[in-house]
């Protein structure tokens, strides 16, 4: 256990970014976004940032290959990216458990070599929630905000700021700035764990629990009349999977760029009513089942294909933007989510 | 994948000596698609057509690009030539490299680079043409002349001439207008009534023209060659095809004090009436707001002198839906409304008159029988005074911005036949100016003054008073820089005339377009003076604007022309390039219908097939091709993008501009 | 800060406001005016003077004080050219001209009746100027 | 006015007038209000709430609402019957099957800005007189209304509603507004001002189309940007230009037509100030071609389906404002 | 010579021409042998009022550093009212750019009848003189679409 004062954490950040690029939550009038690092920019003291740390790894758009085209000849040139070392500094717990998610969709075979390379050289330093929102579950999904994760996990006591490594990248990032950190003691930080675990469970959310989901039948949710209801002011727009930190959908495009093809993916959301949309026609005609769709995979599709992890972390994200509220937790209450008592 | 050809004209040295040809051919050739590129001397000429042929047959070509000269030189005949090789003529592009290029660049290297851009756009254009066939629609042999005046009856009778089928329309009980009002015509003086009358007659006898008098046009629907009209006959009380038009009827009729319009209200009428001597056709009407017997049932008169039986107090307005290939407007002109004009008294005296209410005091079948006296104490007049410009030229608000055109040959034509008839009056014409340009009517004006004597004095009327019986003139003459007040016993007042008031909505019912004055929009002021921009529809007459007599029947002919060369073809031929709504993403908001100029975009409510064996309704827009212009206005007033221009369409726009910014 | 008789005749267009290039000279205005027998210039006149910028024999002229401002003219004119604000606004213009005051202390005296109350001439100059 | 709301809701589903009501839902926290169709008495008792969070625009639904059978209630606040009056201008709403009760709207409160005050864990939030309480995990807090209002209604063009069967509470007046300032504060500044303000603003969209899907004037059937045949279509802000253009062609194709509403701010979650270019052509036409409310007047012609033959020139551009 | 030649900035130019005005005064202009510079390069559309607002930022968005659309003199239109539906949409299209901060002088709307070839010619001398001046477009260009 390492630690710096707040104060000078500065210098931590100095000596990260000296030989890496380090990015941080910084306050915009977008609310926090992670912007990197360079002198003068402080690090904000929101919960989370408007968009998730997915970003990092599944930037929203991303060049795959280029066709050139020259007369009648066309050349097929593949993307080449230089992928650096990087550190996200401030990640939360639930964002920090999202990339475990991702990891099983991106990283299972066949490999997405984008994300594995972005994934590797990217080392995580998340935080621990001291003042968590009303609209945050975590603990639903078996997120320990105290213990938040990560290459290197970071408390925040008072003045000071704690740190741990995680992993081995984390040792050696830690290891490569020891010269601004001080030693301490894992036991100065349980009082802070403590305090944090006492907040999660005043939250209003803080007894959701998907057991009644996991009791029902696959096919008696899916056929369920409740999603008539639920989905029916859904505007189809695709914010609530593009704050998700893990919506995974993409599409792949072509642009004509005049002078060849790019070809590129970007972000897709199951809400719009061109996804998955293939020659003949669509496989979800209706919100209803578009909004079925995002909503069972998170919460049934995923947990079957991966040991019973749901994917969703709980970060709140879509509570805070869906435009007309409507949102994952008011689904599983919907479909039977029970209050744990 | 298209196979295009391309074919790059020299144009003689024309293109060639700024433009390597060559070069431009062997770039072309590199482009995907192209299967053939060639150059030669002269691609319009008859051998280099038919090299184009030959190139479309032995290489199967679906789309051909032409570098040479503007597509408004030779687009038509390279159209031509690719049909004759069995290639559909929307299928070929034009690049103009003479008029847009060699002509304008020195430099050879420049001007090759930008013809091998143009070049290029045309075969990006190229790709994506589809084959387009020109629409045909059936012509409904048979003419609707919305106005039976003179402009109407010379319309009418030049296309029952043709030998089509013609419907004159009109709302009075009679035909004729306001020609059959007028006393003489200038600049000839014969009598209106002389030269109008045979017409009316030969339009009664002509068994291809039929009328419908005392009728209005109710509603229009439909496009150009294939119109289908609703005609309200209002009725009339009177079975017209019993009525022998006798008169015995209206000598007897109770109610004998109804304002006479056809004299302007100058005199009375009965109840039950026959317009003039003359009128056309030559039976009585009743008028429903005088008759005792139609108000309160109490009469009965004309039904018992009656003796061929045709009164029918029980008479309804009937509708007859006929259809039309063509509609002719001849809805002509009214004196405007006074009330804005106080300083004329024209409401405080009966001496003061309007031009045409003095066309009837003059006129031998008018009130007075022909004789000119006073309408206050049917006195002779001594001294008149005649103010022109009333009304016209106005722009405070009060009046009409135009010049009425008619006025000044009219005036003369009242000072001289008052002179003329009675060499005792002194005559002053008050004039801004005096317009006469026409044939003999400058010297028609001039013998006004130099043989009649009429005083003409350049100035205006600032006030006329009423006094003891007489008028008090109180006029500027500008010339004598002085200040003039006339002791006149009658004074005439150069109204200005206005379009018929039916004209607004008649314009809306046939969404022909109107100037802000209610004229009729003629398709071009100079080129295409008597077609309204809405096809199908003619102009004839003051309802296109200001006319004289002989104006107007030089129109109305010309109109006529117009309408019998639509008529005589069974079939048009539409422009293929016209707009097209895709249903699946109209969503019905109008935007489209809002800025067509011609009317062509109509809605329904169609059913749609949606996911589940469900089906919707929606409001979706469709385009008539026969109506369509294709200008493209509703393309881009439509947001969602389910209108688009064939030939024209936003792909091969913006495929274009790629390749040109490439 | 004399100005020539350009500028005088731009100046009364601005203070009118009008455009008098839209008389189509009709003698309308003349033909209404119930003052026109007192006038040298006529209001037709004043608007084609204006017009010309010939405006220094106008504003010299007793022709402006004699207008009634009856807006017989502005009414009759069918162009609206409303020659009564015209004649107006040359009032203006001279009034300027004379340094605001609607008389020159010179050109009072003469107009003075041996009979007027001492009160009345000094009210009238208040009145005259400024 | 909530309870009046249920009272007359439940009085017209009882004599049958209507089969649904259209209003709004109570959430978890309050402020988390979701537009929702009703069809019973027992369902309006149990969740239907009308409050400073109902600021969503229901007009929008009522395309879809309208095609169903039988009548439906809709509760319209005055900014949402001039969209509700521009849909039916544009023919997109079956004005028999709804049933319109006009209701007033005293400023939405933006929890946007209750949260920018540093206050989280909210449980709950209620008004108290000019004032606004939230209640957070974390201990209570007081703040002035006005702060916390949403940005919209601080700026409130009219509080009289455009279209309705009847009224509840009071009918306001169309007000004089002061929502132009913030455009005319950006046409201030130079072209280079400008460019860098779009551009830190246009970067932050993440394409999710909120700002689309909720606008009550983006009806298409299929919009433009998700038709590959369009020729602009694209999923993603792929680069600088496609943001513009996104948003551009958005704003250009309901010109217009946009009753200034303000929902496309209200629901970006990168908090980008689009309204800002409605509200530039409203501008403009009002200048340039006379005052022109959208949904004002169901029967007038828009500015952009209409012109004059006097029109102001697009040189006109050039010559204004530096 | 050459060399020097090609270092300097030649702007690209779209300009929209309506079928019956406009693309007829280009033609008078080349009949009448009146230069412009080659830059620009002519796109024939039936109306001006076809011209859709994407079009113009297509062409921005493809390379062009200056797009002017001509169409026939208000009154004019062969289609009777096209082009004062053109020029209301065209008006609020550049107001909006220029609220974007885009140089306004970019785009442009002119009116040049049948007869104008000379005007055409001196419109096109005139506008790729201030684009040239104006420099690259670079606010609203397409980084992808740059040559590379």
């Amino acid at each position: 256990m390492l630690k710096v004062s707040v104060d000078k954490i500065n210098d931590l950040f100095r000596a990260i970014a000296a030989t890496q690029k380090l990015y941080l939550p910084v306050d915009t009038n977008a609310g926090a976004q992670y912007r990197e690092w360079s002198e003068g920019v402080t690090m904000s003291q929101a919960l989370n940032t408007n968009r998730s740390a997915k970003d990092f790894f599944f930037p929203q758009t991303e060049n795959l290959a280029e066709f050139k085209m020259e007369g009648k000849k066309i050349e097929v040139k593949p993307q080449v990216n230089e992928y650096e070392d990087y550190v996200v500094f401030g990640v939360r717990a639930c964002d920090a458990a999202s990339f475990a998610i991702l990891d099983r969709v991106f990283l299972s075979e066949p490999v997405d070599t984008f994300y594995a390379h972005r994934r590797e050289h990217g080392t995580i330093i998340t935080l621990a929630c001291n003042r968590p929102a009303e609209t945050c579950f975590c603990t639903t999904f078996g997120v320990d905000p105290a213990v938040p994760g990560g290459d290197v996990s970071a408390w925040q006591k008072g003045e000071e700021l704690y740190l741990e490594a995680q992993t081995e990248k984390g040792e050696k990032l830690l290891q490569a700035v020891a010269g601004a950190l001080s030693q301490a003691e894992s036991e100065d930080i349980e009082p802070v764990k403590a305090a944090i675990r006492v907040m999660m469970e005043k939250l209003p959310l803080a007894k959701l629990s998907l057991k009644g989901i996991e009791d029902q039948k696959m096919l008696d949710l899916f056929y369920s009349d409740k999603w008539n209801a639920l989905s029916e002011s859904c505007l189809g727009c695709g914010t609530c999977t593009f704050v998700c930190p893990t919506c995974q959908c993409y599409d792949v495009r072509d642009f004509d760029t005049g002078n060849g093809i790019q070809r590129f993916r970007c972000w897709d959301s199951c809400m719009y009513s061109d996804f998955t949309k293939m020659a003949h026609g669509n496989i979800r005609n209706s919100q209803m089942e578009r909004f079925r769709q995002r909503f069972m995979h998170k919460l049934v599709y995923f947990p079957e294909n991966n040991e019973g992890i749901y994917s969703c972390v709980g970060c709140g994200r879509c509570l805070a933007k869906c435009p007309i509220h409507m949102n994952i937790v008011k689904v599983i209450k919907t479909m039977g989510g029970t209050e744990n008592e | 994948m298209q196979r295009i050809g391309v074919f790059v004209c020299w144009c003689g040295s024309n293109i060639a000596a700024t433009v390597d040809v060559q070069q431009v051919a062997d770039e072309l050739a590199k482009e995907p698609g192209v299967v053939y590129s060639t150059n030669y001397q002269y691609m319009c000429s008859q051998s280099g057509q038919q090299m184009i042929q030959e190139a479309i047959k032995e290489h199967h070509l679906t789309g051909i690009v032409i570098c040479s000269c503007s597509p408004r030189m030779h687009e038509a005949t390279f159209r031509k030539t690719a049909a004759a090789a069995g290639l559909n003529s929307y299928m070929v592009e034009i690049a103009n490299i003479r008029e847009q290029c060699s002509w304008i660049h020195k430099n050879k290297e420049e001007a090759t680079e930008k013809a091998i851009i143009l070049g290029r756009a045309a075969i990006a254009k190229v790709h994506l043409n589809a084959p387009l066939t020109a629409g045909e629609s059936p012509v409904v042999k048979r003419a609707l002349v919305i106005g039976g005046g003179i402009a109407g009856i010379q319309t009418a009778l030049d296309i029952a001439d043709a030998g089509f089928e013609v419907d004159i329309v009109e709302k009075k009980p009679t035909i004729g207008g306001k020609m059959a009002q007028i006393d003489k015509t200038f600049p000839t003086l014969d009598c209106a009534a002389c030269i109008l009358t045979p017409k009316m007659v030969d339009v009664a006898q002509n068994e291809k023209i039929h009328i419908y008098s005392y009728s209005e046009v109710e509603s229009v629907k439909g496009f150009v060659g294939n119109f289908t009209a609703t005609i309200k006959k209002k009725a009339r009380y009177v079975k017209e095809d019993v009525c022998t038009g006798c008169g015995l009827c209206t000598e007897k009729c109770p109610m004998k004090k109804v304002p006479n319009e056809f004299n302007q209200m100058l005199d009375n009428r009965t109840a039950i009436y026959i317009p003039f001597a003359q009128a056309v056709p030559k039976v009585a009407t009743i008028d429903p707001n005088a008759c005792m017997m139609l108000k309160n049932g109490k009469c009965g008169v004309c039904s018992k002198v009656c003796t061929a039986g045709a009164i029918d107090y029980t008479q309804k307005d009937e509708y007859i839906e006929q259809q039309y290939g063509a509609i002719v407007v001849a809805t002509g002109f009214n004196t405007i409304k006074l009330d804005n004009f106080d300083e004329f008294a024209y409401s405080q005296s009966p001496d003061v008159v309007t031009s045409l209410e003095f066309e009837r005091l003059m006129n031998a079948a008018g009130p007075t029988g022909g004789t000119l006296l006073r309408p206050s104490d049917h006195t002779h007049p001594h001294t008149l005074v005649f103010v022109q410009c009333v009304g016209s030229r106005d722009i405070s608000g009060c009046g009409k911005p135009y010049c009425s055109k008619i006025c000044c040959m009219y005036t003369a034509k009242h000072a001289m036949l008052c002179r003329e008839k009675y060499p005792d009056t002194e005559v002053y014409v008050f004039y801004i100016d005096v317009r006469t340009p026409g044939k003999n009517f400058d010297e028609f004006y001039r013998r006004a003054v130099e043989e009649y004597g009429v005083h003409y004095i350049k100035g205006m009327v600032g006030k006329v008073a009423p006094k003891d019986g007489k008028l008090m003139v109180q006029a500027s003459d500008l010339l004598a820089n002085d200040q003039l007040l006339i002791e006149a016993d009658m004074v005439v007042l150069a109204t200005a005339i206005e379009p018929d008031e039916s004209a607004r909505s008649i314009a809306t019912m046939l969404t022909a377009s109107m100037d802000t004055n209610d004229f009729f929009t003629e398709a071009h002021p100079k080129l295409r003076p008597v077609e309204s921009p809405t096809a199908g529809i003619f102009l004839s007459g003051v309802c296109q604007g200001p006319k004289d007599i002989p104006e107007t029947v030089s129109q109305a002919s010309a109109a006529a022309a117009k309408v019998i060369g639509l008529l005589v073809k069974d079939k048009l031929t539409c422009n293929p390039c016209v707009a097209e709504s895709n249903e699946l993403m109209c969503n019905g908001c109008s935007a489209c219908e809002k800025v067509c100029p011609y009317g062509a975009i109509t809605y329904s409510d169609k059913e749609f097939r949606t996911p589940y064996r469900t089906t919707i309704m929606r409001r979706v827009a469709s385009v008539n091709p026969a109506v369509c212009q294709g200008c493209g206005a509703c393309t881009v007033a439509c947001p969602s993008g389910a209108m688009d221009l064939k030939g024209f369409s936003t792909r091969q726009i913006m495929a274009e501009v790629d390749a040109i910014c490439k | 800060m004399e100005k020539n008789e350009k500028e005088l005749a731009q100046l009364i267009q601005e203070i009118s406001g009008l455009n008098p290039k839209k008389c189509m000279k009709c003698g309308k205005c003349s033909g209404a005016c119930p003052a026109f027998h007192e006038m040298e210039y006529h209001p037709h006149q004043f608007v084609d003077m204006v017009d010309r910028g010939d405006v220094n024999r106008l504003l010299e002229s007793k022709s402006i004080w004699m207008c009634l401002t009856c807006f017989a003219c502005v009414e009759r004119c069918p162009r609206d050219v409303k020659p009564a604000n015209f004649i107006e606004a040359a009032r203006l213009a001279l009034i300027r001209q004379q340094g605001c005051n609607h008389l020159k202390d010179e050109a009072v005296p003469p107009l003075l009746d041996e009979e007027m109350p001492q009160q009345a001439i000094v009210s009238a100059y208040r009145k005259f100027k400024k | 006015m909530q309870e009046a709301m249920i009272k007359r809701a439940k009085e017209l589903l009882a004599e049958g007038t209507v089969n649904r009501v259209m209003g709004w839902q109570a959430g978890e926290f309050a402020y988390d209000i979701t537009p929702t169709v009703f069809s019973s008495a027992d369902e309006l008792d149990k969740a239907f709430v009308y409050n400073d969070f109902c600021s969503a625009n229901v007009s929008k639904y009522m395309i879809k609402e309208s095609r169903k059978e039988g009548k439906i209630l809709c509760f319209l606040k005055p900014c949402d019957s001039y969209s509700f009056n521009q849909l039916l201008a544009e023919h997109r709403i079956w004005r028999d099957n709804v049933y319109i009760i006009g209701i007033p709207s005293y400023g939405k409160v933006d929890v946007n800005k209750v949260r920018a005050k540093g206050v989280t864990g909210i449980t709950g939030i209620h008004t108290d007189g000019p004032n606004v309480v939230v209640e957070t995990i974390y201990g209570s807090e007081t703040m002035v209304k006005m702060d916390v209002m949403e940005d919209r209604c601080l700026c409130c063009k009219s509080k009289k509603h455009m279209v309705y069967d009847e009224l509840l509470g009071e009918e306001g007046e169309v007000l004089q507004s002061n929502r132009f300032e913030q455009v005319e504060a950006l046409e201030n500044m130079t072209p280079e001002e400008r460019y860098e303000f779009w551009r830190s603003e246009l970067s932050k969209c993440i394409r999710c189309n909120a700002c689309r899907n909720v606008c009550p004037a983006c009806t298409c059937e299929n919009c433009v940007f998700d038709n590959p045949a369009s020729g602009v279509a694209n999923k993603a802000p792929s680069s600088d230009f496609e943001e513009n253009m996104f948003h551009i062609i958005r704003a250009f194709h309901v010109a217009g037509r946009c009753t200034d509403c303000g929902e496309c701010s209200r629901v970006c979650p990168q908090n980008i100030p689009l309204h800002l270019l409605n509200r530039k052509f409203i501008k403009d036409i009002n200048e340039l071609y006379g005052t022109y409310q959208a949904g004002e007047d169901k029967d007038a012609r828009g500015p952009l389906t209409n012109f004059t033959v006097d029109d102001c020139e697009p040189s006109i551009v050039h010559h204004r404002r530096g | 010579m050459q060399v020097e030649e090609t270092k300097e900035f030649k702007p690209t130019i779209v300009a929209f021409c309506c079928n019956w005005c406009s693309y007829a005064g280009a033609d008078l202009s080349g009949t009448n042998r009146l230069n412009y510079p080659a830059n620009v390069k002519i796109i024939r559309v039936p109306c001006s009022c076809r011209v859709n607002p994407m079009f113009i930022l297509r062409a921005f968005q493809r390379g062009a550093d200056g797009v002017i659309l001509c169409g026939c003199h208000p009154g004019d239109c062969h289609y009777t009212t096209g082009n004062y539906y053109a020029r209301r949409r065209m008006t609020l299209l550049f107001s909006m750019l220029d609220f974007l901060g885009i140089e306004k002088e970019r785009t442009r709307v002119e009116w040049v009848s049948a007869a104008e070839g000379a005007k055409f010619a001196a419109t096109m001398n005139d506008f790729v003189a201030t684009i040239t001046k104006l420099g690259e477009n670079r606010r609203l260009e397409d980084i992808r679409c740059k040559k590379q």
